[in-house]
């Protein structure tokens, strides 16, 4: 291994050539929160309901696996599986019309932020009934309605506009906040400094917040962007945090404290939550970059199951009732299946529509 | 009419559009306290303040995206690049997420955003400030491109970009910004995008140019009517939508075509326009259309060299001359 | 001959390429440890070690910044997009300097570099991975312009281009990556840049694509043929330097052309193709010029619409019966 | 004052809107070394050499001015003027191998690294004798050969460029290290990050030099950047400093110290040298951002008053010899304006020289 490393000429070598799959962690996570729920001033019910929704996100995202292999649609397929508590305990945080944007890894926005699982598994299907009409397909959900921006696909690009969202908030003195999430990877790309130095310089109530989920497509967070990403803010004289992002109570805890802040005094924050991504890259990811032991050390840590031992320990609620959830969640997520899959496909039309909210321009139609 | 200078003309469309909705601002690289590093913006700072014309680093990726994000958001951004030469950075902005954002999102969201600034050469300034780059753009589904001739057509065209619900690229030039011209003092005076202008009749070719183009074919034009050939200049004013209905209507009468075009040859406005003519009025042409471009090099600094390496009326009248045989 | 997948015929050039010059290397993202997001680099860590295969973070400005320094200091460095569609976020490198430098230094440097990666759609992957990048690129004078279609074509060509002492843009298809092929076992197998290459003959039409679009007209003359009409097919491999004789040359012959391009259709490859025929070959043309283009519209995601947005044989057919008058 | 401080709602506000032109220096100058030239290992006839440098680029651009005015060439001229300690006392600590790349404020570079005052002022002239055979203008002077690798003209667009050089130098692992110097206006420039957090992770030997000469154009470095320019280091990790660069024994010392301690362990640096531009940005700028007394507080720091002085006290020479170096300068310039006057411009076939290394090709040349 010693002899691998001193390999190294430009890129840090990774983990199968460095240390033959011995578990290396990509990423450490910090010490979730000791606070209750109650100390939080979440009540049973909210509890109930970030399990329920996170529940919703994995069981929505193991049955699109399974539809995709089957062959009901193509394209990517980015599963967000892992990291449900980042989601959840945004959304929880946030005031409902606070504005939310990320990247393509976004069914788990979706869903928590009013995106239907019909209206979900309908995109991915490319049915007109999908939340973007067929027309996004997995990358680009949105429920722009309830301040869900949608998923992005170029990697870095829609920084700047979670940015312009925050820009016209300020500009409109509605109170609102914007929050703007992506991955390890796309803290490597230009767009991030342009927008950090111009929202600190202009006060932008925007949160600009990187999950860390140790892998940027094959390459662990360590061999893509130098030091420890939350202190790249160090450079702006910007807040910053990081935290652990397997737990939603911690994500609940932090990001309300954020939010506040940022409601006050209008600064932006850059905010690093480290969490984990069980499933490949997309769905042709043979994951060669990372070790079986690897990943089970942080299933160990699972958001979902942890909630679930969480609502029983606090006696929250019991068995039982998290089954009812479950079985709950299981059938809509069936239903959305057979939706997505009944539900017809755009109109040929439909290709020319969407492009313009003025007149309609094409050039050289027929 | 009032007499007009190109970026008067310009200052009083944006003007007029800041003043009837708040809604509209303008940031860009020393567009406030600067007054505009070409004096386009002279006199708004003072006028809307601080919050409405606003100063950005040199960060064009970024503050191109932070207009569109703010265009989803409810405002009317008008982004001011020093040249289009450096919006090249923010390419990702325009292409991949200004023109594609509604589309992708289902209709979603807009953008009516209008990214503005000067295009192509301004004399010796070397090969990274003098591309012309409105083919470019309007290559990429759902942008308008606009690239006005005169004042007036500024001046209409700049309010309807900025009235647009969708995202506009207004082109100008460094060299036409102390043109003057008579602009139109109507009420709210509005030009639709997408509808060119026969600036000269004529009956002997169909000339097509825009832009700082436009007055070259001018000049050429004055030349050729003392040898008694009448050239029909059509001026299409916006690249995309661009008013091919025009220009295939004067060449069924004029039977032969020059387009002049600021671009390198290969894809511009010119082969674009030469392609549709030759498709819809193939049994009218007398000639193969022509065009006169730039040639296929980068921009030179030293002046006979510049000279030689952008278009003269010289060429135009060569060009003339052979799709009307007189060669 | 043997038989590759286009890959593998890409692999092979730049593992010769290599093999045969200590100063080319390879970056990109997921080029090295991962084997290339497309497996196009499969191997080469293992053989060339970690300084000459690396791992670039997702900063396409950057790398292809440092692309272009390197091969001003002495390498010859082959630039890995994982499309060219993230590529517009480093089109300030390839357009304003790896084409520029040269020339505005007075020919002081070099910059011999080659940008790869796929272009143009891939399935359903969206309006901001799915844009045909090569007219655009073509547009700027300095850089040479690939997209071939076929196995072989792509070694030679690659080969080529690393060893050309220019910037190279060299396109690929995610959805060729597999396809088979008979390739030369020749010893350093060369095609020069800039050549077309006949793929089909026949009387009755002209028909040009390249890349991806090369398949979909093979496909349609086969049926074409069968009623008896007879394509030439030319597959002018470069798009820049353009085989515009060859092409004229067929046209000449078949008197009708018809031109299929993967990108949108304003100011595409067509258009300067159709441009240049209907100037060179005016008197041969017995019907106008026709292009099959995607619309002017961004790539939808949905199954059926994107079908329909891509051009098909039955598009291509289309077009010939119009220029052949059977319709 | 206050009050239109207050006003600021996006961009902090700039010096004749805030305050009526009193005097806010738009760059802290750090204190100068107080080492003597040969406590610095420098002799007598290298700091007679550095003030003769200095002068030379001093009276270049004082001359291309004048030229300029009376027209007789065209485009950009960026004048260099008051910032020659920045490039003298670098090409002295640097090996005359080591790369140079900068942006268009790039005269004063091409003389202090071979550019002949001759070559240089024919290339302002367009001329064919012109360092870059006047295809270049002022913004694209270079000596390759000599490895200055050229001014640019794309604000950033040469910071990744300047790392491609160390790339290859490490690459051939030939003893190089390269600098690469730009303006505090190419700070914002997304192309930095992405440069900086490879380099860091390259482990490339390069220097990154902020010349920050308190604007960018008419926008005073605060209302451009956040925080103190060389504390963006921090965020990488990477090794930094600020430093006076009005003196050229400062920024000798300095880069000296630097540029042995890049050479040893190959890590890069982030470099802040705090300067001040005299003229306007270009010659086109009316100014009127900064006061008149701003102006000339910092012309008492002038760079060549300063060694002057330097050479007086310490009795390096005396008065006469100065002028003698003064006199001579003087004469090679005008000598050069001569030259750039009557050597010829390009022939019309240098249009399309010079564009290909390889084969040339240009679409439908006829
Ligand atoms: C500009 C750009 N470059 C490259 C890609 C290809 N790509 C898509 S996702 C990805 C990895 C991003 O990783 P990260 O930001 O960590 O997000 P994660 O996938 O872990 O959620 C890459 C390289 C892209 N979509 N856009
Ligand atoms: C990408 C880009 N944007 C804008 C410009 C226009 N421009 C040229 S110089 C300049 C200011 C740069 O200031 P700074 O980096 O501080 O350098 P200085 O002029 O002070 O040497 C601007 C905005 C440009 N040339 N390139
Ligand atoms: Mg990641
Ligand atoms: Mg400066």
């Amino acid at each position: 291994m010693a002899k691998k490393e001193q390999e190294a000429v430009f890129t840090p070598v990774g983990i199968n050539t460095s240390n033959n799959s011995k578990v290396e962690k990509s990423v450490d996570l910090p010490e979730p929160t000791k606070k209750t729920h109650k100390q939080l001033g979440l009540s049973d019910d909210e509890v109930l309901e970030m399990f329920e929704q996170m529940y919703l996100q994995r069981r929505f995202e193991e049955r699109a696996m399974q539809m995709y292999q089957k062959g009901k649609f193509g394209g990517f397929l980015h599963l967000y599986i892992g990291q449900e508590a980042v989601s959840t305990g945004t959304v929880f945080a946030l005031n409902d019309d606070d504005d939310i944007i990320t990247a393509y890894r976004d069914h788990g926005w979706g869903l928590v932020r009013g995106v239907t699982p019909k209206e979900g598994m309908a995109e991915l299907f490319g049915k007109a009934a999908g939340c973007s009409k067929g027309k996004g397909g997995s990358m680009h959900f949105a429920n722009v309605e309830q301040h869900f921006w949608g998923g992005y696909g170029i990697v870095g690009g829609h920084i700047p506009i979670g940015a312009g969202l925050a820009f016209a908030n300020k500009y409109q003195d509605n109170g609102r906040i914007s929050t703007c999430f992506f991955g390890d990877g796309a803290v490597d790309q230009g767009a991030l400094h342009e927008t950090l130095n111009m929202s600190q310089l202009w006060k932008l109530p925007c949160v600009f917040i990187v999950e860390n989920n140790g892998y940027s497509m094959g390459t662990a967070t360590r061999r893509h962007t130098v030091g420890e990403i939350h202190e790249r803010a160090k450079g702006y004289g910007m807040k910053s945090a990081v935290f652990n992002g397997m737990d939603a109570l911690t994500v609940y805890e932090n990001m309300k404290n954020i939010a506040k802040e940022v409601r006050e005094d209008k600064m932006p924050w850059f905010v690093e939550i480290r969490t984990y991504r069980y499933r490949g890259h997309s769905m042709s990811d043979p994951q060669k970059y990372r070790s079986k032991e690897e990943l089970e050390e942080y299933q160990k840590t699972d958001p979902i199951e942890r909630m679930k031992s969480y609502i029983l320990d606090k006696k929250i609620a019991k068995k039982a009732d998290i089954e009812e959830i479950e079985n709950k969640v299981e059938d809509e997520v069936l239903e959305a299946v057979e939706f997505a899959d009944e539900t017809p496909f755009p109109e040929p039309e439909a290709l020319y529509e969407d492009m313009f909210a003025g007149e309609p321009h094409f050039h050289d139609k027929k | 009419m009032a007499e007009l200078q190109f970026r008067e003309a310009l200052l009083e469309a944006i003007d007029e559009e800041m003043g009837r909705d708040e809604s509209v601002f303008i940031m860009g690289e020393e567009v406030a306290e600067y007054n505009g590093a070409y004096k386009v913006t002279e006199g708004l700072l003072d006028k809307y303040g601080f919050k409405r014309v606003i100063d950005t680093p040199i960060s064009e990726l970024g503050f191109a995206g932070i207009g569109v994000g703010a265009a989803m958001n409810g405002l009317r951004p008008i982004v001011e690049f020093m040249t289009f030469n450096f919006a090249v950075l923010a390419a990702d902005q325009i292409i991949n997420h200004a023109s594609k954002v509604r589309y992708m999102l289902g209709g979603q969201a807009s953008c009516p955003i209008v990214f503005r600034g000067p295009n192509a050469s301004a004399g010796q300034l070397g090969a990274t400030h003098s591309v012309a780059y409105d083919s470019m753009y309007a290559h990429f589904p759902g942008l308008s491109v606009i690239y006005p001739s005169e004042p007036d057509d500024a001046k209409g065209l700049l309010k309807s970009a900025i009235r647009n619900d969708d995202a506009v690229i207004f082109m100008e030039s460094e060299q036409m910004y102390g043109l003057k011209g008579e602009v139109s003092e109507e009420d709210d005076y509005l030009i639709p995008i997408g509808k060119g202008k026969i600036k000269r009749e004529g009956s002997d070719v169909t000339v097509v140019a825009t832009g700082k183009m436009y007055h070259i074919v001018k000049q050429a034009a004055a030349e050729m009517a003392k040898d008694g050939v009448e050239m029909e200049i059509i001026d299409p004013r916006t690249i995309k939508p661009l008013d091919i209905d025009l220009i295939v209507e004067s060449v069924k009468k004029t039977n032969r075509c020059v387009i002049v075009d600021e671009a390198h040859p290969f894809g511009g406005l010119a082969s674009e326009v030469g392609f549709l003519i030759q498709r819809e009025a193939f049994d009218y042409l007398d000639a193969p259309v022509r065009r006169v471009t730039l040639p296929d090099v980068n921009a030179p600094f030293s002046k006979p060299l510049f000279d030689l390496w952008l278009p003269d009326a010289k060429q135009v009248v060569e060009a003339v001359n052979a799709v009307t045989y007189r060669t």
